[in-house]
């Protein structure tokens, strides 16, 4: 298992990027879209358009960014970012699909009366070219979202282990999903 | 028998109250482990909250949270309309003090584990009782 | 002994049951209990105190003093979980785990030996330390800023929806909390400090009291928040809601504070160094 | 009108209660006290208390078992009852 | 200003709280000065209040402008005063009595040590005069929940004796709550003064009755009635000193307070009188806690533990005398009477304790040979106070018996006088044998040729002693009247002392 | 709009039934997660759905705000499920619990409905 | 429509049962964890439907929030014990 | 009694009682500060004594005239005080305990630096306080203060008695304080009782119980109480913890166990029976009888345990038992010439038997003897002490020579006026006994041949030791003095107006 490996002290591998939320105290582009963003949320959240709320909202927002906005950039933030939202809106609908799909597999599976024969777990494994953490999270929750693959570990250099149903579930990882998180991200 | 029947749907809450507050005072009462004495303390003290929430219960009335907007502007707040708000009030500060005491609760459970090495309360007093032949506390 | 025990249950299960043969049918309308002070509240409380919530308007004004004490309930719980669990000054292991953050390589310095050269390229890490996930970390990430908006949204809304200081407060903590279980303690710390937990669950009642206190010098009674309007230049009413909200405001940094320090002192065993 | 649920809420709460303080295992224990909280906020949000049923999923269900996780990490799952 | 009092009283420590738990982070010398401070400035004002009440009558102060079945009210009545000036001076003494072994022993967290105190007395000093009975619960727990703490800080199985405490008192106040529930269910009140007003015609009701049976457990559990004692010989034995004294006498009383102020503002004495086999019964009770307290003590070679059990008995006079109180003309005087000199004996009593165990770290009976020529000052408060636990006159313990027995004796109930005897009997078979040891029994280990005279600290001793002597002092001070005023005007205010028996 | 909403709200029921008995029936703790983080997703995001439309029923400021927040609650749901079945997982394999194989080779987990 | 909402938030509530047999059963803490995870996902679902018996959603959908939320910290927490103390056997004496 | 004046009933204010009490309070702080100088304390005890002592007597005449001194400390409320006021039953018993102290003191500083006993601050500085409690038993205006002091009594004599720190000294002491407190606790329930029946504790010639207060049932029941509060009084059967006592050390004994404490028990019958039930409701409820029984059996029991006991200080203290019996017994008569004859024989039995514990103590220091049957020949070593015990023997036999005589002719014509004739055989008898149990002592220290092996005291056998030791002196001139004043007693029995004060008492009460 790939737990072995980590299991030893002296080559501990790990992500690369420390989880510490950024130390400068200097605003930079990354705050100022966390609090956009959260001002964003703040109006949904509150539904109430007068002075008083809104300023709170505007205070609120302003804290959060300040505290904790360094969690969502680490870095100042990079340029292009409303494309690469662009790019993971347009990859939402076929994620869905591919939801759809699992969910009607898994129900098959469940509703079916000799499901022990139908499923066959099993781990399987694979290198991934994906780099950057929300890639990757994006590309590990997308596998567990979709047909009978639930991500078991995602280690530093981009293995993942995956746990699939049965024998066809596994097949066409890592294809084309992988594709398009990485067509979405690195581009 | 309808008369116990009646006693028995219309008081549902009452009895599950008092169900879970025997469930949880005998736990308190006969558990050993600490963290299970902990949990039953818990329970009973949520039984509690829910025995209040029970009394402040109000049939064909609404949440204590008055609806606002043009209509509700005009006229002013029936009682009938709405939950009774009180317990509500009572339970928000019940609730904080058991989760306060939770925490105590917890922080000496641990201690008590670092001391003795274990959270079974006859195993602490029982390796308590050599100890208080040859020493003070 | 269990059989005593039972005995003794079921003898206070017996008068409950005894007791709530007698009671008002559930939700009756017409049951004392919702016919002698309730009333008050809910047809009053919007004249009154312009808060549509009225358990928000019970609980911080007309029961205000109660709501003070549960403030204190819960700050007395974490200067007694500090005062029991914490273990000040921290005894110096046997060697220190340090991680190269760019490179994620763990080094290992004994006793005596240098601190590694920039101790911001390098963390310290526990013994136990476990690199968390790539997957619930990011997720972390980007969910605590949420929550933490949507905990000061509780405590700012607390007027109008249910919510309010003490709900928020939890929320910002569990945010705090969570922030340290998808990390460790120790990134946790240097993010929200002790100091700083302390700080805050002594600012926060601080706050409450000092709201209350100040209806003394404007002539009131304690936590009479209608002598607001004086120094605010406004109504006694919205003056009421105005206290209402910085009473909030209180509970809810003292709660956040002290649902941290608990998470703290009960996930390390007092000593900080190592969490969950 | 909502009787029924919170009947059958009721029952799950029961039954949450007694497996939480039976079940010989702490850590077990404090995942079902955790499903408890649950039940009893839904319980309130039917009852129409919602504040008590925020306070409730807030304090019980979140804050509280994370606390009883972290004192049975500290401490020892085994129990003998 | 008068007016806003009851407000100060409550704000002062608990604003010193804030400031200790602060200035133990960014000012450490400031925090003793500060709370003895605060505490002497709390006695004061405590004076203050009890001076107003017998000028104007009660005060009552409606909290955020409020009226009191809508808002919550603080109601100083004269025995709020009464106990309000009790309860501050019992803290600040123990106050000045804890710094020592507080500073020795709790090195890194004297601040958190006294943040606790003075939450502690805080919620103490707030139950004294809350008018509200959910407040009651409130300000209960905050004083418990410092409590668990700082018995928990305690040594040995401190640990394990404060969780315990902590259980039992939570069921204790689960069942106080309880209690509330049924009340609030069929009146829809929460105000004590409302309360009264609208429980009259429903006596009948079962859910009153069970409401006091269960507010009753419920406050026996927290004043540690015999069969529900279980949770306070450890308690008090493993708590630091300083605590202990502060628990054992200040906490006590005042959750004794509550009771009787339930019992007698809420209930009613007409309640009383509609269900008196019930109160017979607890008086049946309080007789067993007296003579089983005593039994317990009586095996007990830890001289705290043995002290806590001697508590339990004590608390069975007081609540014998709450039991006998529809039956006699002396209404609340016997009980009152007591509540201050146990208050005043336990507290001396527990300090001494604790004096011996910080210089010489000795707890057990059988080690205190010849402590009475090491520490003669402590060694004579205990004397002092043990003489004045046994009755002898004219000491506060003498008067306490006398108001008893005469109460008694009034209500008829012959077989009680037996009961007070014997328990007598045997508080002096476990008290004497203390005095025995520490003044006449010869130093067991090698025999000093000139004994060296090693005291506590002064800070110690002096309330040690001033304790000593003012056990001796009440005793003439109740006889001598100077107290009557405030017993009459407790019974005006109940309404007792007027049946016949 | 009531129409799809009804269906909606059924098919997330199914959805949800498929889960609660998936979880009942699958043979050992890596398999019954598959229908746990996935069917109960699956069901969330229908049901909520279904809530938003028949809220959108009335549209109005509020409703449509309420609307959003239903919509913020399926994104929450969608990022934290899966994060949280693939804990649960992590979990279970740090913790060494051996996934269940067709081949019956020493399994003792295999104690379930099949 | 209210009753079609009633009797979705009945059925959802009886399925509620479900896992909760299993998270009563377990057999280890991590299946009880699956079952738990369950409940909250329906729970949030079904607090929403309460609030639309009542008419007031707005008011439930910060709670629905909350929950969903707290029930992944929850999970997280429990899952997170497995990664320090791999001790999975203590449970299988049950 | 035709030459009582008419009874005076008010209350004179006076400070007198309170200063005579407050000598032996004030001068134990002293004792205590001049714990590092022997002889200043001893010094400050005798002054103490011999102040307490005039003022004592300087009341006398004005009591002899039949008023009451007193002063009032506080009221309790609801007709309690906590008072002194002095009568002249108060002042005989007051008069014996003040004037022997001084003899005792004296007596004591021989006693205790011969022995070189330890802890001798402890022992003058609690003596002090008994005294003080014994006079202020004595003065007590009502039942109240009575049961005040009555306990301090206990308590500070429990020190004396413990004095040795020995097992024995121990085991003594629990029985004492068992039996002593335990009837302290039946005397307070009877004086909650009395309150709580009559409204009102205070002594009154008359009595504040009347037949009509309560059912007679009650009443016997707070008798019996009072009966048993009155344990000081070493009746039988409750007499074990007197015999006990006796290892204290001789003054001890002397003072407390033959005047202070066991007088004190007497006191408080004699006041129960006169001043709070009055004779005629003890009368009524027929209760003189059981009492004259009781009293009547401890005499004759007293004295046959007395002639068994080989150790002469328990064999005083069983003498002592049955002597105070004779008390009771003369109460228990109910007539004018048997309280008096009570009255009398307090002061008069007082003098006697302290004479008798001191020669004891006296012949244990010099020659370190404390059985009887070692005494044989030491009458000539120590022919003066052996005289004045043959003096006190005399006495106590109530043989004429000496003031045993008047009181035991008072009783007798007692029971002659009750016309108890059986009493009067019991008197008899029991006087007989006296005689049995005294006269082999006498006989064997004057007659038998000293042993050859005695050796005396420095070695050297024989001779007229008790004159050698300057110490010895401080010794036998108080028990010749006693001596000496039993004798003056039985000629000139108004000596310190004792007669006329049982005149006076005796007489506001018929």
């Amino acid at each position: 298992m790939a737990r072995k490996a980590q299991a030893t002290w002296d080559t501990v591998i790990s992500v690369l990027n420390a989880a510490k939320p950024a130390q400068s105290l200097r605003f930079n582009r990354g705050h100022l879209i966390s609090f956009l963003l959260l001002l964003a949320l703040w109006i949904v959240f509150s539904g109430r358009f007068d002075g008083f709320h809104l300023a709170m909202g505007v205070l609120a927002s302003a804290l959060v960014a300040r505290l904790s906005g360094g969690l969502i950039f680490t870095r100042p933030a990079p340029k292009g970012l409303p494309r690469l939202w662009g790019r993971l809106i347009a990859y939402l609908p076929w994620l869905l699909y591919q939801i759809f799909r699992a969910n009607l597999h898994v129900l098959y599976l469940v509703f079916h009366p000799r499901m022990m024969d139908k499923i066959n777990p099993k781990i399987i494994k694979f290198d991934s070219r994906l780099k950057s953490d929300y890639a990757r999270t994006l590309f590990a929750n997308a596998i567990t979202l979709t047909p009978g693959t639930i991500t078991v570990d995602v280690t530093a250099l981009g293995r993942f282990a995956v746990h699939c149903i049965d024998d066809v579930s596994g097949d066409p990882l890592p294809g084309q999903m992988e594709e398009r998180i990485a067509r979405v991200f690195e581009k | 028998m309808e008369a116990l029947w009646e006693q028995i749907l219309t008081k549902a809450n009452y009895w599950m109250t008092i169900a879970l507050m025997m469930v949880g005072l005998y736990a308190m009462i006969t558990k050993r482990n600490l963290v299970k004495k902990i949990i039953g303390m818990n329970i009973l003290q949520t039984a509690v909250i829910l025995m209040f929430i029970s009394i402040g219960a109000k049939r064909g009335a609404t949440i204590p949270i008055l609806k606002h907007g043009d209509a509700a502007a005009a006229h002013a707040p029936r009682a009938v309309d709405y939950i009774n708000p009180l317990p509500h009030v009572l339970m928000l500060t019940a609730i904080v003090v058991a989760v306060s005491t939770l925490g105590v609760a917890l922080a000496l459970a641990v201690k008590i584990y670092q001391q003795n090495g274990t959270l079974d309360e006859a195993d602490i007093l029982a390796r308590q009782v050599p100890r208080s032949h040859e020493g003070g506390p | 002994m269990k059989t005593a025990a039972a005995l003794l249950v079921l003898l206070f299960g017996g008068l409950l049951v005894y007791a709530s043969l007698e009671f008002p049918a559930w939700g009756d309308p017409m049951a004392p209990a919702s016919r002698h002070v309730s009333p008050h509240y809910i047809e009053r409380s919007l004249a009154e105190t312009s808060v549509p919530n009225i358990v928000t308007a019970v609980l911080a004004d007309y029961r205000g003093y109660d709501t003070m004490f549960e403030t204190i309930v819960i700050f007395t719980a974490g200067v007694a979980c500090l005062f029991l669990l914490r273990i000040f000054g921290r005894r110096s292991s046997e060697s220190r785990l340090y991680r190269h953050l760019p490179t994620g390589i763990t080094l290992r310095i004994s006793r005596g030996g240098a601190v590694p050269l920039s101790s911001k390229e390098f963390e310290r890490i526990d013994l136990q330390w476990v690199p968390y996930s790539v997957v619930v970390r990011t997720t972390c990430r980007l969910i605590v800023p949420f929550s933490q908006l949507f905990a000061l949204y509780v405590i700012a809304h607390g007027h109008h929806s249910p919510g309010g200081g003490f709900q928020g407060g939890v929320i910002l903590g569990a945010s705090i909390i969570l922030f340290a279980i998808a990390n460790n303690l120790r990134a946790s710390l240097a993010w929200f400090s002790e100091k700083l937990a302390v700080l805050l669950c002594g600012l926060g009642v601080s706050i409450y009291v000092a709201t209350g206190a100040l209806s003394f010098l404007l002539g009131g009674n304690f936590l009479d928040y209608g002598t607001l309007s004086k120094p605010f230049a406004m109504g006694a009413v919205a003056a009421r809601s105005l206290g209402i909200l910085m009473v909030e405001i209180g509970v809810g940094i003292t709660v956040m504070a002290v649902m941290v320090h608990l998470y703290y002192g009960l996930a390390s065993a007092g000593r900080h160094d190592e969490g969950l | 009108m909502i009787w029924q649920i919170e009947f059958v809420v009721l029952v799950i709460v029961l039954i949450c209660g007694v497996a939480a303080v039976t079940v010989r295992d702490l850590l077990g224990a404090a995942v079902l006290f955790g499903a408890y909280s649950f039940m009893m906020c839904l319980l309130w949000a039917i009852m129409g208390a919602v504040d008590v049923a925020f306070t409730e999923a807030s304090v019980g269900a979140g804050v509280s078992t994370v606390l009883f996780v972290a004192a049975v990490f500290r401490t020892s799952r085994r129990t003998k009852d | 200003m008068t007016s806003q009092l009851p407000a100060f009283i409550i704000l002062l420590p608990l604003t010193a709280a804030f400031g200790a738990f602060f200035a133990g982070w960014w000012f450490r010398k400031a925090v003793y000065p500060l709370v003895v401070g605060v505490l002497g400035l709390c006695v004061l004002l405590a004076g203050g209040i009890l001076h107003a009440v017998f000028d104007h009558g009660s005060l009552r102060y409606f909290l955020g402008g409020w009226p009191p079945p809508v808002g919550i009210e603080l109601h100083v009545d004269s025995l709020g005063a009464f106990m309000l000036t009790l309860v501050s001076s019992l803290s600040l003494l123990a106050a000045i009595y804890a710094k020592p072994s507080v500073e020795t022993e709790l090195a890194d967290r004297v601040a958190l040590f006294w943040s606790l105190y003075l939450l502690l007395t805080t919620g103490m000093l707030g139950i004294l005069i809350t008018g509200d009975v959910f407040n009651l619960f409130v300000l209960l727990e905050v004083a418990s929940l410092s409590g668990y703490a700082l018995v928990g800080i305690g040594r040995g199985q401190a640990l394990l004796a404060s969780f315990r405490y902590l259980i039992i008192g939570t069921i204790g106040a689960s069942f106080y709550l309880i209690g509330i529930g049924y009340l609030y269910a069929v009146t829809g009140s929460l105000n004590m003064v409302d309360l009264g007003r609208l429980l009259p015609p429903l006596y009948g009701t079962r859910a009153v009755q069970a409401a006091f049976i269960f507010i009753l457990t419920g406050f026996a559990i927290k004043i540690a009635l015999f069969p529900l004692h279980a949770w306070q010989p450890d308690a008090y034995t493993y708590a630091p000193s300083g605590i202990s004294v502060l628990i054992a006498s200040a906490m006590a009383k005042t959750s004794l307070y509550a009771l009787i102020r339930l019992l007698f503002a809420v209930f009613t004495v007409d309640f009383i009188t509609v269900y008196r086999p019930l109160f017979n019964f607890l008086g049946w009770m309080a007789a067993l806690s007296m003579i089983a307290g005593s039994i317990f003590a009586i095996r007990q070679r830890n001289f705290k533990r043995m002290l806590a059990y001697s508590s339990v008995a004590n608390v069975g006079y007081i609540v014998l005398a709450i039991a006998l109180v529809p039956a006699t003309l002396q209404g609340l005087a016997p009980a009152l009477v007591h509540i201050l000199n146990h208050a005043v004996i336990k507290a001396c009593m527990f300090m001494a304790a604790g004096a011996f165990i910080y210089r010489f770290d000795r707890w057990d009976i059988g080690e205190f040979t010849g402590l009475g020529r090491r520490m003669p000052w402590t060694s004579f408060a205990l004397l002092l106070a043990i003489l004045a636990m046994i009755g002898m006159p004219p000491s506060a313990g003498f008067v306490t018996k006398w108001y008893l027995v005469l109460a008694i004796i009034e209500a008829k109930q012959y077989p009680m006088v037996a009961a007070v005897f014997f328990s007598t009997l045997l508080m002096i078979v476990y008290f004497w044998r203390v005095v025995e040891i520490i003044y006449v029994r010869p130093e067991r280990s090698p025999v000093p040729t000139a004994v060296r005279v090693e005291e506590v600290p002064l800070s110690m001793r002096v309330p040690c002693v001033a304790l000593g002597i003012a056990t001796f002092a009440i005793g003439p001070v109740w006889m001598a009247g100077i107290l009557t005023p405030v017993v009459t005007a407790v019974n005006t205010a109940f309404g007792l002392g007027g049946q016949a028996p | 709009m009531d129409l799809m909403a009804i269906v909606l709200l059924c098919g997330g029921l199914f959805f949800f039934t498929g889960g609660a008995i998936g979880i009942l029936r699958f043979p050992d703790f890596y398999s019954r997660l598959h229908p746990a983080g996935k069917l109960d997703t699956a069901g969330q995001l229908l049901a909520l759905s279904a809530v938003a439309l028949i809220i959108l029923d009335d549209l109005s400021r509020e409703h449509l705000l309420t609307a959003a927040k239903i919509g913020l609650i399926v994104v929450f749901v969608y990022l934290t499920s899966p994060t949280a079945t693939h804990a649960i997982v992590d979990a279970g394999v740090r913790a060494g619990l051996r996934p269940w194989e067709k081949r019956p080779a020493g399994e003792t987990t295999d104690d379930d409905l099949g | 429509m209210d009753s079609i909402v009633f009797y979705s938030s009945l059925y959802l509530s009886l399925l509620i049962f479900l896992p909760l047999y299993r998270a009563v059963t377990g057999p280890t803490v991590l299946d009880r964890l699956i079952g738990v995870n369950a409940i909250g996902s329906k729970t949030t679902v079904l607090l929403i439907l309460i609030g639309m018996i009542y008419g007031r959603v707005e008011m439930f959908v910060d709670i629905a929030l909350a929950y969903a939320l707290l029930n992944f910290l929850a999970v997280l927490a429990a899952s997170r014990y497995f990664y320090k103390k791999r001790d999975l056997a203590a449970d299988s004496s049950e | 009694m035709t030459t009582v004046p008419a009874a005076v009933s008010e209350m004179i204010p006076s400070l007198k009682p309170l200063a005579a009490a407050l000598c032996p309070l004030l001068a134990a702080p002293a004792i205590y500060l001049l714990r590092r100088r022997p002889n200043l304390r001893e010094a400050a005890t005798l002054a103490a004594a011999a102040l307490q002592f005039l003022w004592v007597i300087s009341m006398a005449p004005d009591v002899a005239a039949g008023k009451l001194l007193g002063w009032r400390l506080i009221d309790i409320g609801a007709g309690i005080t906590v008072g002194l006021r002095v009568d002249a039953f108060g002042l005989i018993f007051a008069i014996t305990a003040a004037f022997l102290w001084i003899l005792v003191s004296l007596y004591s500083i021989g006693y205790m630096r011969a022995l070189k006993e330890h802890a001798q601050t402890r022992y003058y500085f609690f003596f002090a306080l008994a005294i003080f409690s014994a006079v202020c038993i004595a003065f007590a205006e009502n039942l109240v203060t009575f049961y005040i002091f009555y306990e301090a009594l206990t308590f500070s004599t429990y020190w004396l008695v413990a004095h040795h720190e020995d097992a024995e000294a121990f085991a003594a002491t629990r029985k004492y304080l068992a039996y002593l407190l335990l009837s302290g606790w039946f005397l307070f329930a009877a004086v909650a009782l009395t309150y709580s029946l009559a409204g009102t504790t205070a002594f009154r010639d008359g009595g504040i119980l009347t037949t009509a207060a309560a059912p007679s049932a009650t009443l016997q029941l707070l008798f019996v109480l009072f009966a048993l509060g009155a344990v000081k009084a070493a009746w039988m059967p409750f007499h074990a913890w007197l015999p006990s006592a006796m290892v204290a050390p001789t003054p001890v004994s002397s003072l407390l166990h033959a005047v202070a404490v066991v007088k004190a028990g007497v006191f408080a019958f004699v006041r129960v029976v006169c001043h709070v039930f009055g004779l005629d409701t003890v009368a009524a409820l027929g209760l003189g009888l059981w009492l004259g029984i009781v009293a009547g059996f401890t005499m004759i029991v007293g004295s046959l345990y007395a002639i068994g006991e080989d150790n002469l200080k328990r064999r005083l203290a069983f003498s002592t038992i049955s002597q105070l019996a004779y008390i009771l017994f003369g109460v228990a008569l109910l007539t004018p010439h048997g309280v008096r004859g009570a009255m009398i024989h307090i002061p008069f039995h007082g003098f006697m038997k302290i004479t008798l514990f001191l020669c004891a103590g006296a012949i244990m220091v010099v020659t370190g003897k404390k059985q009887i049957s070692q005494l044989a020949g030491v009458g000539r070593q120590l022919p003066v002490t052996l005289t004045a015990f043959t003096i006190g023997a005399v006495g106590m036999c109530g043989a004429p020579p000496v003031a045993g005589f008047i009181s035991k002719w008072f009783l007798c014509l007692g029971t002659i006026e009750a016309g108890l004739m059986a009493f009067l055989l019991l008197l008899l008898v029991s006087s007989f006994l006296d005689v049995i149990y005294f006269f082999p002592i006498v006989k064997t220290a004057f007659f038998d041949p000293l042993p050859a092996t005695t050796v005396g005291i420095q070695g050297t056998p024989g001779g007229l030791r008790e004159f050698e030791n300057p110490l010895y002196l401080f010794m036998v001139l108080p028990l010749a003095l006693t001596a000496f004043f039993s004798v003056l007693f039985c000629f000139f029995p108004n000596t310190f107006f004792l007669l006329r004060l049982t005149e006076v008492a005796a007489g506001k009460l018929f």
